[in-house]
């Protein structure tokens, strides 16, 4: 495992895309890993004047600690290994993740996982707004991968989203799953505004009613959704999860949109 | 002496038949403009700015030197406004965005920035504003209120005149607003339609989703559904609509999400009927200063070139955003005025910061920044040209000599300095 | 407490006293104010032309208060310094701050009307 | 085990290559998991005229389950991967479909697969609905009781079938008894079932019949009262002959499971003897020597 | 400047308007122009022996620059994600791909050996904006036509059947918008789709109940008339419908008397008469061009990638836009054009666009270097830096076969293109891109390198192929200043010129007619309309009376 300490607090935006397990395998050695570039602000610098850098990559293993709440893009398009942070983390992280895992003990800001097409993020703490979010114009969000959320995430959650699960323990922002294509969110929490606008297909599994759902998406009844069972079966016993027990062999009620489009995505909430 | 056809440099309006009566070498008389027009023809020598640096009066030359050295020394400057300049100053804005590394971003982010990232998502049906004069016989206003924000709009382009398709003018035309609360602009509508704060959204949700077939009932948004319903009907009753949007979509909950469901909504009634989207821009080159980032960065505002190429990230580079965080460690404020417009948090951080303010009047911005450099007014003492909320670029014109500099040649004289060029002053 | 929603917005006398100078008592005038329903000021017993005392999760200001014509439960301020002590800097990851559809309280104020110095000493005063 | 070395007939079963298939099939309670597994393994005794041969394995726990909650796992053995695919199409969506409750899984990992759930979706008419999970894709097909779950690929690999054994013995009720044993013990043993009614089979039957239509008959030279047409090699006092055939994935399990079947049916008082069914080496791949089953044990 | 005189030591010069095929010989540069002799001691000599030296090459039709363009970027952020490019050597930084930033856009064409590009779809209205963006645009010259094919004004003069007032009016558009050429685009189309009625044809009546070939008649008077140095640029109707090539057969037939060019014809000669019967029909339309060498074309060459598509063909764009799915923009100018946008991705799954990739290779190789130009239409086919793939399957018969294996297999059966061997010579190919689209454009001073001719010279080093050595210049030479220098862009400081017309027809010329239409229904005062000087920071004016 290869260990890395931020120095000192930075506080303008510190661009480090070159921590993946990817890069620092292409690297090999502590002393090259510490040479690869990143920007701070407009400067190229060397990413050991930032951190300390320890131990080996052979294992693929690589952990972060400090406060990395302006460090960018850490684990951009990483396709194995692991990537654990211990630490706030800033904007972009696990950018087009391939696979591997990113485990993050701590906050996670903006853009969680754009474009992230496999592997798994854990994050034990909150995320930002646009987690695994389709950029701006692009027609897809996330193509795969399992996002693990144990705290809340902001607004625009897994927007356009093409296939993957993400999963939410507490609350999601407005507009959670806007544009969904397929895939699953799971939201354990309170539910913003206008979930599952233009959604085309694809599940957004709620434990509460949301406070409102939108006209264009119709009450489809109720029913159990036996693969509620399957997915909290598969996930918690693959990963450090915990769905709330109510949810198991749970009735849902069950509402089908948006009709905007397809009319083929559901929004179920548990019933108690 | 009369001068005609001035092109008034404060709304999006971009209102070209302005009459300007200069005697002495001021400005004495004003007609035609609106009232607001009128006072920034007639008040522009009013409380203008200074040179200063720390506040202590300083020469134009001292204080660009002073705006240079912060600017070579910094890492990542955040360059700010725009809006109220021509596209030359624009233009070499983003030239020393590009050479410093800057991140750039102009005001449109608090204005009708939603609107762009809508656009991304979506594409947008629009029309120039003499369409609107000669085609449209449904306008709707929905969150804008034209008569206090763009006073001439009803009567230069979207309700009043006679136009070559709309013969009868006002009563050619039905007009709509749409409003969280009544405006002077609701008070001459056909039909006002009051919407709960916070949910237009629901509301163009449940329009688009009649306008698919979909049977709603009881009400949404606080507007009931029959009243939406007849709303629908007009707008497909509608030869040519234009919808017009405003800060009520953009700023409210929803935002961009808000902007994307109107574009979507004409962009489906153009199956049935022509219906296009015009957003009511603020500032007179707001629509410009988005021009000119897009050809020469590909984006529209919140551009970041900190790795040497553009990078577009509302939410990261955007004005608001970079302060509330405080990723930035100075920030150039071209013609605006982010210390008045700005939330509270970004403001406090932004106090904290070595601003330099290149602004003709004086500001909050320019009372408490290091660096204070004063230009020419565009519009009246210097031309240049300017974008009108629907793209159509007009040269706005020079009616006055200033003592001093143009926004534009003050940039260069930066971006010389920068690349060690010297240039005459 | 009674929960006002706060909207921000152009106002004509605002864009006109604009010109006059940000640090005029013109803008003061028309700008370090607030709109309210007629009842609710009753409701409140806010005398027209007073000073209030307005609150939101973000900031506070003393602005004047003056009727308008405005559903019950509104506020509506011009934009300038005075409204964005009380709006919010979150953009929810779009550049854009929450301007307008803000959670407002308020109350009678014995102070006058702060000025844009008072305004820039509250910004400054509270750490973040 | 040497010391009933000699009641084990010299001689070997004759196995032949099939496809196999595990399906686990699970439902709100261990019950209608059963329904649906007996059902889908219903009238599945024999390639010959069922297309496939079928069986229960083993009940699953709800932690053994994809999806937590009590379950069945089935394998379903046919000669060609076309005739499995055929008959795994019916049986899901006849059998496990229909169910109450049901959702039916993959229980093999095979590179090998065969895709069900894209022909069986049809089924909700449009409404069904595709999930993608750590690569793999289920369906969700709306029915009125809720909906059915199903994966869309199922493993196959190649398999063992046909394994037997005959029990030879001096009553009725002694080689029943026999073959109960016989069956109890080795469905012990993972990977293997066996496709007859309670496992046994009293109809054993050779290769061709006197009748060209017909592809197979009944085991003449097992059959005690046809000894006076017979090569007479049935031991004397044999009144009753019952076999147990196997299928499984590996020759391993084939042939752990006979070994446990006779070492529990050879201790059954009145059995005389185990033999095996073959045709001489010519059907089957596979020759399993009985009295080689205990070598290296 | 760096240096006023040129020596091109030792090349092998091609220039087919001179009709020099690859001898070796000097080329002289004085003053930004070529000249016949120079002294040896004042100028720098540049050794390109071993080289080839051509006239920089000429796009005919690219659009660069202007609203739609730009309304184009603000679609695309996406687009711009995937091809960012570093500010260095002074250049400044921006993004490629589909819509490529101003200065991207320059720094690509210079790359490629282009020293003039035109823009070929600008609304008067907003001609400024095309000009700005073409000064953020350096080095190139450039040019834009001026959209006139849906002008209500024009419309209204040609009711009333005043056809002098309309040919003025027409004449001083041109000149007021500080344009080169007249572009028609679906004449009456545009305007029809602001009624909401999709509108085809030359011969049916428009919404003012002229007919559309009327109008191109008068347009094609003007050019005649004032003696345009390029004909009238015209992207007939009914593009890139299946049945296409009927419209270009009437087109023909139509106006085969006049000089004109047909703009991307490849979307205009498809046959069939659904999507599931589409195929090319390029012989067809070839056949009826062969006997008229006042018509040239363009290509509009398909390339298989993801683009944007852009045109004021707004009815067109808007049925794409129901044929595709996805985002639409619509720009409706007053009075006078529109514009839309789709974007779009050409697959070569897709039998539809694998016949379109055919169509365009088959009309260039049948018709020959002299009569169709290079184009993607940039960016509606693709974007222009593909074009070495384009030179790739016009030099290449195999290069051709290979793609043909590779594209939808029933598209073999919808086209023509595997059944021509022609492949075109490094000779035809440098025609193709400078000499002849230089000729269409009446360009006398571009597209060769005769004395007199401006020093804009492309030189490549010899690779394998005839495409792979056009893919990139070693130098490139521009007004006589040395912008590219070993593969590599070293001076993109200056603007480039504007090319426009001066049709002599000022304010005054207009009707009182014309000025009250003007005050009545324009949202923008006369005085306030006419592009100012300012715009034309460098220009050339071509002055036509």
């Amino acid at each position: 495992m290869i260990v890395l300490q931020l120095k000192e607090r930075v506080f303008l935006p510190l661009e480090a895309e070159v921590i993946s397990v990817d890069k620092f395998a292409e690297a090999g050695s502590v002393d090259r890993i510490s040479k690869l570039s990143v920007f701070y602000g407009r400067d190229k610098m060397e990413l050991g004047e930032f951190f300390k850098i320890e131990g080996s990559i052979e294992d693929g293993r690589i952990l972060i600690e400090g406060d990395l709440s302006k460090v960018k893009r850490i684990g951009k398009d990483m396709s194995w290994g692991v990537l654990e942070i211990h630490g706030d983390v800033g904007m972009h992280l696990a950018e087009g993740l391939r696979g591997g895992k990113v485990i993050v003990k701590g906050n996670v800001s903006d853009w969680l996982a754009m474009g992230m097409s496999g592997g798994l993020i854990y994050v034990d703490g909150n995320v930002g707004n646009l987690a695994c979010a389709s950029y701006w114009g692009e027609k897809r969000g996330i193509t795969g991968g399992v996002v693990l959320i144990n705290g809340s995430v902001g607004d625009d959650l897994g927007r356009r989203m093409r296939r993957g699960t993400i999963v939410v323990m507490k609350d999601a922002g407005d507009f959670a799953g806007a544009g969904v294509i397929a895939g699953t969110l799971f939201i354990m929490g309170k539910v913003g505004k206008a979930p599952g606008a233009e959604m085309k297909r694809g599940t957004i599994v709620l434990l509460e009613e949301p406070s409102s759902i939108l006209p264009s998406f119709r009450y489809s009844g109720e029913f159990r959704p036996y693969f509620v069972d399957f997915y909290i079966s598969y996930l918690e016993r693959n990963f450090p999860i915990k769905f709330p027990d109510k949810l198991r062999g749970s009735y849902f009620r069950r509402y089908m949109g948006d009709f905007l489009q397809l009319g083929k995505g559901e929004i179920l909430v548990c019933l108690d | 002496m009369k001068v005609e056809n001035v092109v008034c440099p404060f709304c999006g309006c971009l209102c070209d038949d302005v009459i300007v009566y200069v005697e002495d070498g001021a400005i004495k008389g004003v007609e035609k403009a609106c009232s607001i027009g009128r006072s920034l023809f007639l008040k522009h020598r009013e409380d203008l700015s200074l040179p200063s640096i720390d506040g202590r009066e300083t020469s134009i030359d001292e204080a660009i030197n002073e705006a240079v050295n912060i600017l070579r020394d910094k890492k990542h400057v955040l360059i700010y406004g725009l809006s109220s300049t021509s596209i030359e100053a624009q233009r070499k804005a983003l030239e020393l965005a590009d050479l410093i590394g800057a991140s750039i971003d102009q005001t449109t982010s608090i204005c009708h920035g939603p609107t762009s990232l809508a656009i991304h998502q979506t594409g947008i049906p629009t029309c120039t504003l003499g369409e609107v004069k000669n085609r449209a016989d449904v306008v709707v206003f929905w969150g804008s209120n034209p008569l206090e924000a763009h006073q001439r709009h009803y009567e230069r382009y979207s309700l009043i005149p006679k136009g070559m398709f709309v013969t009868e003018g006002r009563r050619g035309r039905k007009l709509v607003v749409v409003d969280v609360r009544p405006t002077p602009s609701s008070r001459a509508a056909d039909i006002f339609i009051q919407v709960r704060p916070g949910e237009d959204y629901e509301v163009l949700n449940a329009l688009r989703y009649m306008l698919k077939g979909g049977k709603l009932d009881g009400e949404v948004g606080g507007v009931k559904v029959e009243t939406l319903k007849s709303l629908l009907d007009i707008m497909l009753s509608a030869k040519y609509g234009v919808i017009f949007i405003g800060m009520g979509l953009t700023m409210t909950r929803g935002k961009y999400h808000n902007v994307e469901a109107a574009l979507s909504l004409a962009i489906e009634l153009n199956s049935h009927t022509r219906w296009s989207v015009v957003a009511m821009r603020g500032h007179y080159n707001v629509s410009g200063a988005g021009m000119v980032l897009l050809w020469q960065t590909g984006f529209p505002m919140a551009v970041n070139f900190s790795l040497g190429y553009p990078r577009y990230s509302p939410g990261e580079y955007s004005a608001v955003d970079l302060l509330r965080r405080k990723e930035v460690d100075a920030v150039l404020v071209i013609a605006s005025d982010p210390v008045a417009n700005f939330p509270r948090e970004a403001v406090r951080n932004l106090l904290s910061l070595p601003i330099i303010a290149i602004d003709p009047k004086r500001s909050l911005t320019t009372m408490v920044a290091k660096v204070v450099i004063p230009t020419a007014k565009v519009g009246i003492e210097t031309e240049g040209t300017a974008y009108r909320m629907d793209g159509v670029p007009i040269r706005v014109k020079k009616i006055l000599n200033s003592i001093y500099p143009s926004d534009e040649e003050v940039l260069d004289r930066i971006i010389a300095k920068i690349k060690g060029e010297e240039r005459n002053a | 407490m009674r929960e006002f929603c706060l909207i921000t917005g152009r106002t004509i006398k605002q864009g006109i006293t604009l010109h006059d100078g940000k640090t005029t008592e013109v803008y003061r005038n028309e700008v370090g104010i607030v709109y309210l329903n007629g009842e609710d000021m009753e409701e409140l017993g806010i005398i027209e032309g007073s000073s209030v005392l307005l609150k939101t999760d973000y900031g506070q200001v003393v602005v004047r208060a003056v009727k308008g014509d405005l559903p019950k439960g509104m506020a509506f301020m011009p934009y300038g310094p005075w409204a964005n002590m009380l709006t919010s800097a979150n953009t929810h990851g779009t550049g854009m701050p929450d301007l307008k559809g803000i959670k407002l309280y308020i109350y009678p104020a014995c102070e006058e009307v702060w000025d844009w110095k008072r305004v820039l000493e509250e910004v400054k005063s509270v750490e973040g | 085990m040497s010391f009933k070395m000699d009641k084990i007939k010299d001689t070997f079963a004759e196995a032949f290559k099939m496809y196999g298939a595990r399906i686990i099939i699970t439902a709100v309670s261990e019950k209608w998991a059963l329904e649906s597994a007996r059902s889908f393994t219903g009238f599945a005794t024999s390639v010959i005229a069922c297309g496939c041969e079928a069986g229960i394995e083993r009940t699953l726990s709800p932690e053994e389950t994809p999806d937590g909650r009590p379950g069945v796992s089935v394998l379903i053995f046919a000669m060609s991967r076309k005739g499995l695919e055929d008959q795994l199409l019916r049986r899901i969506g006849q059998c496990v479909l229909t169910c109450p409750t049901t959702a039916c899984f993959n229980g093999l990992e095979s590179e090998e697969v065969l895709s069900i759930g894209k022909s069986i979706r049809f089924f909700g008419d449009g409404y069904q609905m595709s999930k993608l999970l750590d690569g793999k894709r289920y369906w969700r097909i709306p029915v009125m009781e809720g909906e059915f779950l199903m994966e869309e690929s199922y493993g196959v690999k190649k398999a063992i079938g046909g394994g037997n054994i005959l029990i030879l013995g001096e009553s009725v009720d002694a080689v029943l008894r026999a073959a109960e044993k016989a069956v109890e013990a080795s469905r012990k043993v993972k990977d293997v079932i066996l496709p007859f009614p309670g496992g046994i089979v009293r109809s054993g039957s050779k290769v061709g019949s006197k009748y060209k239509f017909l592809k197979a008959s009944t085991n003449t030279d097992f059959v005690p009262q046809l000894r006076a047409h017979t090569s007479g090699d049935l031991p004397k006092g044999v009144k009753s002959v019952l076999e147990i055939v196997f299928d499984g994935f590996s020759l391993e399990a084939v042939k752990e499971a006979m070994r446990l079947a006779i070492e529990a049916a050879v201790e059954v008082e009145g059995v005389i003897q185990i033999s095996a069914g073959n045709y001489g080496g010519n059907l089957g791949q596979y020759n399993i020597y009985l009295r080689e089953l205990w070598e290296g044990s | 400047m760096p240096n006023d005189s040129l020596i091109i030591k030792g090349g092998i010069v091609y220039d087919p308007l001179n009709g020099v095929k690859g001898s070796i010989k000097d080329i002289y540069v004085k003053d930004g122009k070529i000249v016949e002799d120079l002294s040896e001691e004042a100028a720098e000599v540049i050794d390109v022996t071993g080289m080839i030296v051509a006239p920089a090459n000429v796009d005919i039709h690219s659009h660069i620059a202007g609203p739609k363009v730009n309304s184009a970027r603000l679609m695309r952020p996406e687009d711009h994600l995937r091809d960012p490019l570093r500010r260095k050597n002074g250049l400044r930084s921006g993004c490629g791909f589909s819509v490529p930033t101003t200065f991207v856009t320059a720094y690509r064409y210079l790359l490629l050996g282009y020293g003039t590009v035109m823009d070929p779809a600008v609304p008067p209205l907003k001609a400024r904006h095309a000009l700005e963006e073409l000064e953020d645009t350096p080095v190139l010259d450039k040019g834009i036509y001026i959209l006139m094919g849906n002008n209500n004004i024009l419309y209204y003069l040609l009711k009333k059947g005043d056809k002098k007032s309309a040919k003025l009016f027409a004449a001083w558009l041109l000149k007021s918008a500080g344009g080169y050429a007249i572009k028609v685009v679906n004449p009456g189309g545009t305007e029809s789709f602001k009624w909401g009625k999709i509108f085809n044809s030359l011969s049916d009546d428009t919404i003012w109940g002229i007919k559309p070939k009327v109008v191109v008649d008068i347009l094609n008077e003007v050019a005649c008339e004032f003696k345009l140095p390029h004909p009238v640029h015209l992207h007939t109707y009914n593009i890139g419908i299946p049945g296409s090539y009927k419209a270009a057969l009437d087109t023909i037939n139509a106006f085969k008397d006049n000089r004109l060019h047909l703009a991307h014809l490849q979307y205009f000669c498809y046959g069939g008469d659904s999507w599931a019967t589409f195929r090319s029909e390029s012989v067809k339309v070839v056949e009826a061009l062969s006997n008229y060498e006042n018509i040239t074309a363009d290509m509009g060459q398909v390339i298989f990638v993801d683009t944007t598509t852009m045109t004021a063909d707004t009815p067109w764009e808007f049925t794409l836009h129901k044929l595709a799915g996805g985002r639409w923009s619509n720009s409706d100018v007053e009075l006078e054009t529109g514009s839309g946008i789709v974007p779009y991705r050409y697959r070569m799954d897709n039998l539809v666009n694998s016949v379109q990739w055919a169509v365009g290779l088959e009309i260039a190789l049948l018709l020959g270097p002299w009569r169709v130009f290079l184009t993607t239409d940039h960016p509606n086919g693709g974007p222009f830096y593909f074009y070495p793939e384009v030179i790739k399957w016009l030099t290449s018969a195999d290069a051709r076969k290979e793609m043909i294996e590779k594209i939808h297999p029933k598209a073999k059966k919808r086209i023509y293109l595997h059944n021509i061997d022609r492949e075109f010579s490094l000779y035809e190919m440098i025609t193709m891109l400078s000499a002849a689209p230089a000729k269409a454009l009446g360009l006398k001073e571009k597209g060769h390198l005769g004395a007199g001719a401006d020093a804009d010279i492309a030189i490549y080093k010899p690779k394998g192929s005839v495409a792979e050595t056009l893919s990139r210049v070693e130098y490139l030479i521009k007004d006589g200043r040395v912008v590219v220098r070993h593969g590599e862009i070293v001076d993109a400081s200056y603007i480039g010129r504007i090319i426009r017309v001066d049709t002599g027809v000022d304010d005054s010329a207009l009707s009182n007619e014309v000025r009250e239409l003007f005050d009545k229904f324009y949202s923008v005062t006369f005085s306030n309309y006419k592009v100012e000087d300012v715009y034309f920071k460098r220009e050339v004016v071509k002055r036509v009376v």
